[in-house]
């Protein structure tokens, strides 16, 4: 579909960048705080603990250049954003200092997600209804440091997966 | 309404637009009134503590009957007792409340404004003509599709209220107006289409540093922080500066936020200036409002070399 | 401790005192870390972000053991991980949070005051040198013979709480002290011994009419009131009051709060003077603090007729 010349489609894709730097902004600095507090910063140090955790990672292959399909990849996105969301339960455990940029991070996470399904749906586009409650389980550590670890991952992933859905969206506006 | 027992008292309708007309019966069992057993039962009227007049008549069973019309109900709160004679004295048996006002007044004038340091987005909005009567005001939003939810309630009587982050959906158009009802009927104000971040509430920049720029040019380099909380948002950026002795503030428009600095030239040598910087998301649709003009900074351009 | 798998931490005590040792050891389970199956296992530690030393030996059943003695620790708080070498990079594969302080400070100063608009016991303190580690402080309070209960417990690390009416015993002796507790032990301030209505802090009186005495006497009369709330307390009230020009303000003491109205001699004839009052209860102890003084009152005497 041609979609660069919609006007309401660049406005949808103008907010929805800004809203994904918000959230990358946010994530930055629970990064931060997990660095300072938990004295966690360099993923190079942490890679054998990793081999033993078992982090949740979100796929985006359809929002790559090579093989960027606008359709799945905003449902790769939404779905991602499902994960991550859940996952972040974990982080609130971590870090009860920090519940409440926890919880605007979900907030902002559940209404990027809404923001695009409208879109998908304003295009014609499927797009999946979740259910609001996330039932998928809280993974479990066997240790504390395993848990601290995990959190650590969870944000570096998560940071990563923001980073490619942004291009996404910013090629997205070029098309 | 009104005691059961020895007297009942009914009115209709108990809430009633200011002025309109009011009927009320009041029903007397005599068996069950202790000490009216004997005698002629007389039924008489007070509204609050004024006597008013209704007919009596016989009614069903053996009770006495009065009926009463107030044409004009004009109190905007009144209690109408049903009294009977006793013993020489007027007993209160019987009592119902009449209240009377207008349908509430649409709403006015709505405005919202999102505060970046929690999110909330708390609006305004003229309540118009008092109605007298006890009216619920609620804010009411939905974003596209959705259910409509209520935002937030304005507490004892204000008209402003601020609906929480949890119920707002940002980056997408949301309708937001007011709805005010109450016994004579609901109002409600024009539906505001807004993306709450463009009602943002942008705190000002801060100019960090201001320096000529060597070899006797006469310009000057700036450099700028955008308010916390900002950092992810494109900026569009206005600047003023001015000698004391200039009426006019010089305007620069059109500077990129996220640049963080900018030159600008045709300076006066050894001259000082205040500068002045506000910005507003460029994003934004005209409803953005800028954000104050940043505290004032100082600065006195060098001086100009003696030529040759 | 740390993870049971590859690698185990374990640091005694977890809390010391500021400056003491601490002892701590890493257990490596070679087989259970991924990745760790060939080659030597170096073990190393890092305090926070500091490489420190330890020392390496064969544990039991294969492992690999590594101890480490911090001889003055001096940090508040600090986190030691326990890593191995691992592809030429030093792996994080375990850790352990260590804290050091001192035991609580002794609470000094404990007073409190009773506000007579709520009787809440509104208790405040010093709380001395700052212990480093989570220390929970409570007010304690106990009715003679009465099981201790908490009165109350400061928010936030403030030295101030309030103990609310229902946990009060009004006209009769209470102990009230504060106790704080941390890793390292609990320190207990002295015991005030009072009741609560010795401590009440009384809304000053109202002066409401000053009047000059007819037939030329140097004479006033005073009327007040006491403060809302204290008109069953029997009241012991003074008097102040001085003219303009007066260097020093007249003190009259010793007045019956309850008798509402005094008269007083000895004043200048055409002179403004301005009064104030205060009370507190008369059977408190010296504990009991004064009312503030009243709003000022201005007042001034009549002139003296001519003589003949």
């Amino acid at each position: 579909t041609e979609l660069s010349g919609d006007q309401d489609f660049q406005l949808f894709l103008q907010r929805n960048l800004e809203f994904t730097r918000k959230i990358r902004g946010d994530v930055a600095a629970l990064q931060r705080v997990v660095c300072d507090t938990l004295q966690l910063c360099k993923e190079d140090e942490l890679l054998l603990v990793r081999q033993e955790l078992d982090i949740a990672q979100a796929p985006l292959e359809q929002c790559h250049r090579r093989t960027f399909q606008a359709e799945t990849c905003f449902s790769q996105i939404r779905a991602g954003l499902r994960i991550y969301g859940g996952s972040l339960a974990t982080i609130q455990a971590l870090l009860p200092g920090h519940a409440g940029l926890v919880e605007t991070l979900q907030l902002d996470m559940a209404n990027l997600s809404s923001n695009i399904q409208q879109q998908m749906e304003d295009l014609g586009l499927a797009t999946v209804t979740y259910p609001p409650e996330n039932q998928d389980p809280v993974p479990t550590f066997s240790s504390h440091f395993h848990h601290q670890v995990g959190g650590f991952f969870i944000l570096a992933n998560f940071q990563r997966f923001l980073e490619t859905a942004y291009r996404a969206l910013r090629h997205l506006t070029s098309l | 309404g009104g005691t059961l027992g020895c007297a009942s008292v009914a009115v209709s309708p108990r809430v009633v637009p200011l002025g309109s007309a009011v009927t009320a019966s009041c029903t007397i069992q005599r068996e069950l009134c202790h000490g009216l057993e004997q005698g002629k039962v007389r039924i008489s009227w007070m509204l609050d503590n004024k006597l008013v007049a209704g007919s009596q008549h016989q009614g069903p069973g053996g009770t006495e009957v009065s009926n009463l019309t107030l044409p004009r109900f004009n109190l905007t709160q009144a209690r109408l007792f049903c009294c009977v004679e006793w013993n020489g004295t007027k007993q209160r048996v019987g009592v119902a409340e009449i209240r009377a006002g207008y349908p509430p007044a649409k709403p006015l004038n709505l405005s919202c404004v999102l505060n970046l340091s929690d999110y909330g987005l708390t609006c305004r909005w003229e309540q118009g003509t008092n109605s007298h009567l006890p009216t619920s005001v609620v804010l009411k939003c939905t974003g596209s599709g959705a259910q409509a939810v209520t935002g937030c309630t304005p507490r004892g009587g204000h008209s402003h209220c601020t609906v929480p982050r949890q119920l707002l959906q940002l980056y997408r158009q949301m309708e937001i107006w007011v709805s005010a009802t109450n016994a004579l009927g609901t109002a409600e104000s024009e539906r505001l289409c807004i993306d709450p971040m463009d009602v943002a509430k942008l705190d000002p920049p801060t100019l960090q540093s201001i320096q000529s720029i060597p070899f006797q040019t006469d310009c000057i380099a700036l450099a700028w922080d955008v308010a916390w909380g900002t950092e992810h948002m494109e900026l569009q950026c206005e600047l003023r500066y001015r000698a004391p002795e200039d009426s006019a503030w010089a305007l620069v428009t059109g500077i990129i936020g996220q640049a963080g600095s900018a030159q600008r030239c045709g300076f006066l040598f050894g001259t000082q200036y205040c500068f002045q910087m506000r910005c507003r998301r460029s994003s934004a649709t005209a409803l953005a409002s800028w954000s104050e003009w940043s505290p004032v900074r100082n600065y006195t351009t060098h001086e100009k070399a003696p030529a040759g």
